[in-house]
This record gives structure tokens, sequence and C-alpha cells, in this order.
């Protein structure tokens, strides 16, 4: 019992995560609208994020930005281990934009779907085709 | 569907949870993640860069290429709404409304109808128009360069406090993307052409590319900003943090004017007439 | 960080992911997915994220709140699902 | 100058295509000589490259000056040499034979088009040349996005849809891939390929480790459109312009399938894909069945341009399965595949590109009588047709002979039948079309004295590039044994015997 819990407060940021994911994923698949598609995108990739950075974090570590930044280079020492792991957050910035650029694009393509087919949901679109 | 999709969703979700078994806990500080390459960065930043923020560090400097190539992706987003949306020389919309300002009475003009001479009397005005509201206007109109400034601020400040190019770019978008909601996005238009704002798109990326490739040229390698030494008349080390203000500024730009094209475009379908 | 705060922001991540895909309204899923985007700025805040967290602000809840609603408002708010 | 190539080849593309954009603004007619020189220089670059990789083994390139675990760092060997030199060369040559098609459909967007295009081929050399797992996906990202707008511009009716249901299934396959560095991050601590394979070895026996490689390959499955997971490729290149299908036809899938022998040769090493993990011979048999029903989809279909994009589909089973075969002439099969296959589709989209801009439609109906119109674009059907049926001196059969042999080395029987089968089938779907296209439409029959229609080539510029093409793959196949003998014979790691 004393290892599950252990486990439990040790993963649970994870799996939480990864519940997460699978919302974004099963709106992305299951999803009848596009634009609900899109929303589902969105949260997909915001839950990658969220997992990569939160492998940065670091128990007992503050933000990465050094304290005393002007002319102080060199005078003090500055430890690993006091500061969060940058890396993930650069990553994930990169992440950002490229989840709002993908964002502009699926609602231009949604809107040009929409302006010919006058509907969003993927069943009335295919039945629309399947007439002609 | 929405079985196979529950279906595919916990079966991947069920793998991923199934492999956080060999995880390091959360936020272990002795975790491969926080010791094999970080340290370096957290340790050597002001030394080698002199910028107190890694972040900032990080993201221009030793993986400069990644965030050249992001600004390129929010670029190409632009470029793709702007070619699927916009439409050229639009046929005259079915109806325009024009409100005589001093009275407050709405003219409706059909296809092919008059339209009332370009004067301060007469204002166009969107199909699906609200009401006047001085409260929003005004405000918006007093909000407005505060928001800019702390865009300028979020861009020059990157190097000691969170904040950079593209958060500051972003916010300076949002500035005149509020301005185009609280008034009417002709308005917004007059301010930024879309010319002008296309051509500060490429311009932005530009510079962070540009900026490299002089790197290049002066004999370092592409994004060696210790290259720039030689121009700015400054020390190595003090060339890398100003090669990152630069290519940040790049960014701001970059990321300012294609949030504004992308809104232009989804928010009027590519018709530049009446936005949202 | 405090666990407790932790747990209850990274519930209402859930809960306003769950929202977002459940509610039958185009405009209103905008909405809740800016909210959504809030809470996941909150936890990375709390994180240490700081950038990143700044970036969400501006990013997730403010342009693709906007985008979302010009899209929604240059097509439909009507879904089935 | 030369020690500079790895950069020059992403950067002046991307500084042109900003050019490019401006150009579009402000002087419309520059547009076309910028994207001509910039994809020039690239190609230059890149063929200079793979000499002196020739010449000098393994190229590092550091960018920002940074040593590779920090910084980012381009690796160039034999193995992405030659993709690089196949892509470049490909979207160059493409490029200049869809320039009148490109300005005919898009008068007004020409500038944002080649703005797309050479931002695209940008992508697509970035991801060949990098060392970096997330530099990989950034890139990645930009070959997608620009390739979504380059499809949608195609048909009004059914192009955005296609391309909408791409972004859905295509952001899906890139986020398994970020998740999959996430988990190899989170285990190793760092992102650099090379550093990655240093540090794994003792970490083959983590499921963190085994997660991360399924949820990699199932990402890029998913963009390269293995079988079960194909199911946007064929509506999205059918509906795309004619200029941007010929380019994305031939490079996007082949690139992605690059990007899974690079994961399996270089990040996980092939001791783990193929000895530890014993899944190889599954892959290879899912690879059969993409095979197998990329052929029988083939067969059902009515037009010509649909029909090639199964046969993409099929093609993409024999690089898969050549790949995870795990002998060394199935791997040599699979790399000379891509070069080949590259080759081939070029040819044979800019077929149709010639046969849309002529006749204004690729359905079987509109193929009659082509074969006295259309001379030499009927001829160069034939070489591509025959190459990818893999008849002798083109070069089509010699990557499958590679791959057969492949398959009876490992004993796979299965997946050699699957080769042939596909080739029988290829021989049908090329035959019929020949058929259609020998016959004179009807209607000429009725008039008494009937001329034959004048031959209506397509014009110079469209025609020479198709030409050099298709004689390009009767040289390849000519010097199959020199590329094997210099180039992948060394891209392949010694413990892959």
């Amino acid at each position: 019992m004393g290892d599950l819990i252990q486990l439990l407060v040790a993963k649970y940021n994870y799996w939480i995560y990864i519940t997460l994911m699978m919302i974004g994923l099963y709106a992305m698949i299951a999803k009848n609208n596009l634009v609900k598609k899109i929303v589902g995108m969105n949260i997909f990739q915001t839950a990658i994020i969220l997992f990569y950075v939160s492998i940065g974090s670091k128990k007992g570590g503050t933000i990465p930005i050094i304290e005393h930044g002007h002319g102080a280079a060199g005078s003090h020492v500055v430890h690993a281990a006091d500061y969060i792991n940058p890396l993930p957050h650069v990553l994930m910035l990169t992440a950002i934009v490229v989840s709002v650029a993908t964002l502009g694009v699926a609602l231009a393509l949604a809107i040009k779907v929409y302006e010919r087919y006058n509907t969003l949901e993927e069943d009335e679109i295919l039945a629309q085709i399947r007439e002609k | 569907m929405k079985i196979t999709g529950l279906i595919i969703a916990i079966l991947a979700g069920a793998l991923l949870i199934y492999a956080t078994a060999d995880f390091p806990g959360w936020g272990d500080a002795a975790s491969p993640a926080s010791t094999h390459v970080s340290p370096r960065y957290i340790e050597k930043t002001m030394e080698e860069t002199s910028v107190p923020n890694m972040v900032t560090a990080v993201l221009a400097d030793y993986r400069g290429f990644d965030t050249m190539f992001e600004t390129t992706v929010i670029f190409s987003a632009g470029v793709v709404c702007f070619i699927l949306l916009r439409v050229f020389g639009s046929e005259e919309p079915k109806e325009s409304l024009y409100r005589h300002v001093l009275t407050g009475v709405t003219i409706r003009v059909r296809a092919g109808g008059e339209i009332p001479p370009d004067s301060d009397d007469f204002e166009r005005i969107d199909v699906m128009w609200t009401p006047f509201d001085l409260i929003i206007k005004t405000m918006c109109r007093i909000l407005i360069p505060f928001i800019q400034l702390f865009g300028l601020y979020v861009i020059a400040h990157g190097h000691h406090s969170p904040g950079g190019g593209f958060q500051g770019g972003v916010i300076l978008g949002a500035s005149i993307i509020l301005f185009a909601i609280s008034h009417d996005l002709r308005t917004a238009l007059r301010r930024i052409r879309e010319r002008i704002d296309a051509l500060l798109c490429a311009t932005g990326v530009f510079i962070y590319a540009g900026t490299g490739a002089l790197c290049l040229l002066l004999g370092l390698n592409f994004l060696d900003y210790a290259a720039l030494a030689s121009i700015l008349g400054v020390d190595p080390i003090t060339a890398r943090s100003h090669g990152i203000f630069i290519v940040e500024i790049g960014v701001g730009i970059a990321v300012m004017a294609t949030m504004i094209w992308i809104y232009n475009n989804v928010s009027s379908r590519g018709k530049y007439d009446e936005g949202l | 960080m405090i666990w407790q705060i932790d747990l209850a922001i990274l519930t209402l991540v859930v809960i306003a992911g769950i929202g977002t895909i459940m509610v039958k309204d185009l405009l209103g899923a905008a909405i809740l997915f800016g909210a959504y985007s809030f809470m996941m700025c909150l936890l990375w805040s709390v994180m240490g994220a700081v950038d990143v967290a700044f970036t969400e602000a501006s990013v997730g809840a403010g342009v693709s709140t906007v985008f979302f609603a010009a899209a929604v408002f240059r097509t439909t708010r009507r879904t089935k699902d | 100058m030369s020690e500079q190539y790895p950069a020059l080849l992403v950067v002046v593309p991307l500084l042109s295509a900003l050019l490019i954009s401006a150009a579009g603004w402000l002087k419309k007619r520059l547009c076309f000589p910028i994207a001509v020189v910039a994809l020039g220089v690239a190609a230059y670059a890149s063929i200079g490259l793979l000499i002196r990789v020739l010449n000098e083994g393994v190229i590092i390139y550091r960018l920002g000056g940074w040593p590779p675990p920090w910084g980012i760092a381009y690796y160039v060997d034999h193995l992405n040499g030659l993709v690089l030199a196949v892509v470049s060369v490909v979207a160059f040559i493409n490029l200049i034979a869809s320039q009148k098609s490109i300005e005919e459909e898009f008068p007004e967007k020409t500038g944002a088009f080649y703005t797309l295009y050479v931002l695209m081929v940008t992508g697509l050399l970035g991801i060949v040349v990098t060392g970096d797992a997330f530099n990989l996906y950034v890139l990645l990202e930009i070959a997608s996005l620009t390739g979504y707008g380059l499809i949608a511009m195609g048909q009004k009716d059914r192009a955005p849809l296609a391309s909408l249901n791409y972004l859905y299934m295509g952001t899906i396959g890139a986020c398994f891939y970020l998740l999959g560095v996430g988990y190899l991050y989170i285990v190793t601590g760092s992102l650099n390929m090379v550093d990655i394979a240093r540090i794994l070895p003792p970490l083959y026996q983590s499921k963190a480790v085994l997660t991360a490689f399924i949820i990699c390959m199932v990402g890029v499955w998913l963009k390269m459109a293995l079988f079960p997971l194909h199911a946007w490729l064929p509506n999205a290149y059918t509906y795309a312009p004619s200029a941007s299908s010929s380019l994305i036809a031939p490079l996007m899938t082949k690139v992605m399938i690059y990007v899974m022998i690079r994961l399996i040769l270089t990040v996980f090493t092939p001791q783990f894909a193929f000895s530890n993990l014993a899944i190889s011979n599954s892959i290879v048999w899912l690879a059969v069945l993409a095979i197998v029903m990329g052929a029988i989809l083939a067969l059902a279909q009515t037009n010509l341009k649909k029909m090639l994009t199964y046969v993409i589909i099929a093609e993409v089973g024999y690089m898969v399965g050549g790949a995870w075969l795990g002998n060394r002439a199935g791997m040599t099969g699979a790399i000379l595949h891509i070069v080949n296959d590259a080759l081939m589709t070029l040819c044979a989209f800019m077929v149709v590109s010639n046969i849309v801009y002529k006749v204004k439609g690729y359905a079987f109906e509109d193929l009659k009588g082509l074969l006295r119109k259309m001379p030499f674009t009927m001829g160069a059907f034939v070489i591509g047709a025959l190459s990818i049926i893999g008849v002798p001196p083109t070069c089509g059969f010699f990557s499958k002979w590679y791959l057969i042999s492949g398959a009876l080395k490992a004993g796979h029987y299965g997946f050699m039948v699957a080769l042939l089968f596909s080739s029988l089938v290829n021989v049908v779907l090329f035959f019929r079309v020949l058929e259609i296209s020998y016959y004179e439409p009807f209607s000429n029959h009725h008039v008494g004295d009937h001329h034959p229609e004048p031959m209506a080539e397509a014009p110079l510029t469209m025609l020479v590039p198709l030409i050099i093409v298709a004689a390009g793959l009767v040289l390849v196949g000519l010097y199959t044994g020199d590329i094997v003998n210099h180039i992948i014979q060394f891209a392949i790691p010694k413990g892959i015997v």
C-alpha cells in the first residue's frame, strides 16, 4: 500500500497529463464537427506541452532567471540544482508557436470548407459529396 | 466513429501510462533531464552570453536555429491563410450599410446602388453592426497605447525578465486586433495596410535569418553571434547578448505582423471588407 | 510547489478540457478553450515556467480565442456534438 | 565556402522565400527567377556536400558554434547526403516544369505560391540534414503547414476538405513524434540524435524507451501514409494543383521514410529495433498488407491521378518492408528505392501535370487519343511506367531486385510474393492507361473523312524537364552499381549483415 501511494505521489501528474492528451485525441477522432476537431487538436498539443514543461520542473528549484544579473557574472557561483531546467521551456515556446500557426491554418481551411458546403458537420459534407 | 475513437484513445493512453513506470519521479532533481545537458545552460549562460534569463539565452542563442524556424512557421501560417482566403477584386457586396453621422439614420445600399459621397457625414458600417458605444471605443483608445508600450517593454526586457520577442510581438499584434474589434476592420486597415503588414512579416524573419547569414559572411558559423563583435565594436560575449536582442526584435516584428495578417484574413473571409 | 493547489488546478484543467469538447455550441467551446488555456497558464507559472506561462497567456488565452471567435463568427455556431 | 554548405543548403532557400514573398507584393516578375536561383543554389550545395561526404566522410556543422549536445548540429553522412541531393534536384526540376501551370492557375497569388513552394523545400531539406530530434519536429511542421496550403489551393470543391483531413492526421502524427521525443528526453536528457544513441544502450529494457520507439514510429507512419493510416493521402494528392502534387507526392512520403530509417539506424540503433524487439516480422507483414491493398485499390480507380496515389501507398509498403527486413540487402533496397521512387513519382506526376495543362482533366476518358496528341509526354509516361513496374534498364528494377533478394535472405516469402503481385498489378494498371490513350476519342470515328487530331504537345518548358527526368530514370538504373557501392554501402552501419 505504501508503495502504491508513493507511486501515486511521484507519478499522478503524468497520469493527468496523459488523460488530457487522450481527451484531445478522442475529440480529434470521434467528433463530427470540424471546428470541434480543431479544439481537440489544440487540447492535445497543450497537453503535450504540459508534459514537456513538467519534465523540466525540479523540486526546490526556482525560475530560470539568474538573480542580480547585472555585472555580477562570476561574482557568485550558480548551481544547477537551484534553478529549474530551462531547456523544456525553450522547446515548448516553439511548440506553442507551432500550435497557434496550425490553428490559424486549420481555421482558414474550415472557413473554406464552410464557404463551399455551408456546414461544418463532417457527415453532412460527406452526404453532399455523395449526392453529386 | 465514437467507439473507434474511444478505443484508440484508451489504448494509446494505456501505452503511455504504462511507460510512466520507468520515469523518474515528478520534479526529481536527479533525473537525466536535469543532469545531462541542462546544467551547462544554467551554470554557463551568464559567462557565455551575459543574459540572466536562461530561457532567452537558450532560445535565441544555444538553440537559436530552432527559434528561427519557429518564426518561419508563423510566417508560413500567415502566407497559407492569405493564399487560402484572400479574394482579390472582390465583387460588390450584396448590400452595404451607411450611417449618417449627424442624425444616426442608416441607409441601405443594394448592389449597384449609388454610394454616398466620401465625406465625413456618412460612415460605412458593417452588416452585423452594433450601435455606437462610447465607453468601449474610448476605453480601447486609451488602453491601446499602454498595451503597445507594454509589448515593447516585454521585447526589450526579455534579457532580464520573462518575455521576449515572441510574447511582445503577440501583445503588439493583439493591440491592433483589439483596435480592429473595437472600431472596425476598415479603420484598422487604414492604420496598417495589407501590403505593409505582409512586408513586415517577411522583414521580421529576414532580420533573424539575415543576422545569422551576416555571421556566416563574417567568417564564423551560421548564427554564431560572436562574429558580430567586430561590427558592433564590443567583446564577443556582449556581442552575443546584442545578437540575441537583434533577433528578438525580428521575432517581435514578424509575430506582430503575422497575427494581424491571420486575423484580418480569418475575420473578413479574405474580403478585407467587414471584420468581426 | 504546494500539492493541494497543484491538484486543484489540474482538476480544473481536466474539467475545462472535457467541457470544451462536450459543449454543444462552438462559441461556448471557444470561450471554454480560453478558460482552459488560462488554467494551463496558471499551472505553468506554478511550475516555474514563467516564459511558457507568459506565452500561453498571450497566445492560448488571447489570440487563439480571438481566432476561434472570428472563425465561428464567419461560419456558424451550430454543432451537433 | 564549401565548409558552409550545410548551412547554405537551408538558409539560402529560407532567405529567398522571404525575398519572394516581398517580391510578390512589389514586383511579381521577380518571384520565379529568385525561386530558381534559390533552389539552384540548394541543389548545387547538396551535390557539393554529397561529393565532400564521399571524399571525407561524415561532416558535422555546428549551428551557432555551440558543441553538439548543447547546440544544434547538422550531421551529413552518406545516407542523408544522397537524400538531400535527390530532394533538391527533384524540387528544382519540378519548379522549372511547373512555372506555366502555376502562373496560369494562380495569376494573383504567384508570389505567395512560390514562397510556400520554396519554404516547403527548405523544410524538407532541413528535416533531412538535421541531427537534432527536436529541430526535426519544427522543420516537419514547416514542411507540413506549407504542404497543407499548397494542397488546399487545388480544386475548389474538394481540396480544402482533403487538406483539412490531412492537417488533422498530420498534426496527430507530428504530435506523436514530439511525444516520443519527450519520452526519450525524460530518460536520456538529450535531444541530439547521436548523443541519445550513445546514452540509450543501458536503457534498452526500459518501458519508456520502448514506448518512445512505438509512438515515434506510429507518428512517422501516419505522416508517410502506411496502409491502415493512409486514408488522408489519396484525396489530398488527387485534388491538389498539379504544381504542388508533383512536388509533394515524390518528396513528402520519401522524406518521412528517410526519417524512419534515420530513427532506426541512428537514434535507436539496428540492434534495438531488429534484435531486442521481436516486432520486425509483423511490421513487414503490415508492409505486405500495404502493398497488396495499395495495388488492389489502385485497380478500382477511374482516374489517373488517384490511381497513382494508390501506387504511392503500395510503394511506401515496399520501402517500409525493405527497411524492416533487417538485413543489408533489404535496407539497400529501401534506400535505393527512396531515390528511385522519388524520380519515378516525379516523372508520373509531371506527366499528369502536362496532361492537365493541355486537356484540363485526368480522368481516364480524358486520356483518349493522347498517345498521338502528346507523343513525348506519353513516351516519358511509358518509361516511368516501366520503371514503376520494374523492367530492367530502368531504375525501378534494381531496387526491386535488392528488395526481393533481401526478402529471400530473411526468409520472408510473403513480402516477396507481395512485391511480385504488385508488379503484376502495375502491369495491368499502366497497360490499361496506355490502351485508353492509344484509341482516339469516339466522336472522331463518326466523321467521314477523319483526320487524326494534330499534335498538341505541352510547352517546351514543361516537356524538356520531363524528358530529362525520364532519361534520368534510365541513367540511374544504369549507374545503380555505383550508387550502391559508393554511397549506400557506407550509409548502412556494419552491424547489419
